[in-house]
């Protein structure tokens, strides 16, 4: 068991880690992702289960797509789409 | 049952390192969805480790949106990719 | 340059000595007594619920709970008040594997949203885990190109929002007007903590629901039949 | 009986971790995307699919072994659709597969 832990701890390290050093963006979101599963499966260990639903649920589901879809934002900036819609209180 | 846990736990680690070392955006993505399914299968057995049979719930959770982030993934890119 | 380096180390630092306190902490009182599980556990009868965790998340420390909600209620207002998002009303997407095997499992989802609100009162769940799976179900909703249901109409949409933390207010003010002595100000009605536990429960998850989807729609024309007007609610 | 049932759980259950092991290993090894998907998906259903028969050996009750099965199948459609999906992103972005290389 204090194996499982150690390597459940060490995998959220780096994780961690990796999510915020990433010049990647889209890398650094599906390590962000995947910290979210292994936080999840954290507080399973511990016996939370609550959180660990809710961590599921938002952290790997919803702000994985919310942080994808921003990203989709990010890289087609308004002006280059050219759709003629109002950017101007930008 | 600990031998179990700790192959399992491995696969984990395992798609860490595809998801760490690409190439593509496709496999970073395969990645986190064998993230998905491995955290649903350590669940489980952490579920049967524990005799905490309500962490099946979560794994049930973890399972029903796995999807759900490979989906934007794929969504995102077609429609960037579409004329507008 | 510089500067952020030095930025960046100083937050470095500052983490790894905060992870130290936090690790010798953990180290030295390893025989830490679960002093307030033992309370919560003695007073469970009276909470209306068998869960511990919704006991105190609903009842004993309810207003920290509706506090969060608000949270969630200003940040989707904040969202929403911002650049709209272009509509995706008119896309559809190219695959109908996709369309097809993620719209056939969208009901177990919503059951699913359900049963984990109806479990919450005797085990783990509640409007937190609901509401979450709900509000994943309403985004893959829009992944697929479909509307979800009910949410263009503006009036249930200004409805669904606050709602979560209006019966909580109406549960605080029902428990006000009936309590005697004035000492159970803010507190459950007697004997009907159960009933309002649920109210909370089905309208917090509906809101939770409902803040999460909008803020993946980025904006009302992510959700609205036909792009612009209106106001948002 | 209960040994024997006991047994055959942990068994099938060290059967099924083996496979997600296979899965991860054909994921780490393979040449290019479409085959690493393929080792990953058929492992993780397989595995998955032992995973619950041998929980459900152990299970207290029949409804655990629903939501088990129901965990299962939940498993294998998001396998499927993410495999279909990362599958055609890949090729839709011109990822060649490998031609005629050894592993």
């Amino acid at each position: 068991m204090i194996v499982f832990d150690v390597v459940l701890m060490v995998t959220l390290w780096v994780l961690a880690v990796g999510a915020v050093s990433q010049a990647d963006l889209f890398k650094s979101v599906v390590l962000f992702v995947t910290m979210g599963v292994v936080v999840a499966v954290a507080w399973a260990r511990l016996g939370a289960a609550d959180l660990a639903m809710v961590e599921v649920a938002v952290g790997a589901g919803i702000t994985g797509a919310l942080f994808l879809n921003t990203l989709g934002h990010l890289e087609q900036r308004p002006g280059e789409r050219g759709e003629g819609e109002d950017t101007s209180h930008l | 049952m600990i031998v179990v846990a700790a192959l399992v736990l491995g696969s984990f680690s395992a798609a860490l390192i595809r998801i760490w070392r690409g190439p593509s955006g496709a496999d970073r993505m395969m990645g986190a969805q064998l993230f998905g399914s491995s955290g649903a299968a350590t669940v489980l057995v952490l579920a049967a480790m524990l005799e905490d049979w309500s962490l099946i719930d979560v794994a049930l959770v973890f399972a029903s949106l796995a999807a759900v982030t490979v989906v934007a993934f794929v969504e995102r890119t077609e429609r960037a990719s579409m004329p507008q | 340059m510089r500067t952020r380096h030095i930025f960046e180390y100083g937050v470095a630092l500052a983490s790894l000595g905060l992870g130290g306190l936090v690790a010798a902490g953990a180290l030295r009182r390893r025989s830490l007594e679960p002093a307030a599980g033992d309370v919560v556990q003695g007073l469970l009868e009276q909470s209306g619920v068998s869960s511990v965790v919704t006991a105190v998340l609903l009842n004993f420390r309810a207003y920290d709970t509706m506090l969060e909600v608000v949270v969630l209620v200003v940040a989707f207002w904040g969202a929403w008040s911002l650049h709209p998002t272009e509509a995706r009303v008119h896309w559809r997407p190219s695959d109908p594997i996709l369309m097809r095997t993620v719209g056939g499992m969208l009901p177990v989802l919503w059951l699913l949203g359900i049963y984990l609100l109806w479990a919450g009162t005797s085990r783990p769940g509640g409007e937190f885990a609901s509401g979450a799976v709900l509000g994943a179900c309403g985004v893959l909703t829009l992944l697929i190109g479909e509307r979800v249901p009910a949410t263009q109409f503006r009036p249930a949409r200004k409805v669904v929002v606050v709602v979560g933390v209006v019966v909580f207010m109406v549960a605080g003010v029902a428990g006000a007007l009936s309590a005697q002595g004035g000492s159970e100000v803010w507190s459950y009605t007697a004997g009907e903590a159960r009933g309002w536990i649920l109210a909370i429960e089905v309208a917090g998850a509906a809101t939770i629901a409902f803040v999460l989807l909008g803020l993946f729609s980025g904006g009302r024309e992510g959700l609205d039949v036909e792009s612009g007007g209106g106001e948002a609610p | 009986m209960e040994g024997v049932r006991e047994a055959l759980a942990v068994g099938v259950m060290v059967l099924g971790a083996l496979f997600f092991v296979a899965g991860s290993v054909g994921m780490l090894r393979f040449p290019d995307v479409y085959t690493r998907l393929h080792a990953l998906t058929k492992a993780d259903n397989l595995g998955m699919g032992l995973l619950v028969f041998g929980l459900s050996l152990q299970a207290p009750g029949w409804q655990l072994v629903l939501k088990l099965v129901l965990i299962w199948i939940f498993v294998m459609i998001a396998g499927a659709i993410s495999c279909h999906l990362v599958a055609r992103e890949a090729y839709r972005q011109g990822v060649k597969p490998e031609q005629g290389g050894d592993l």
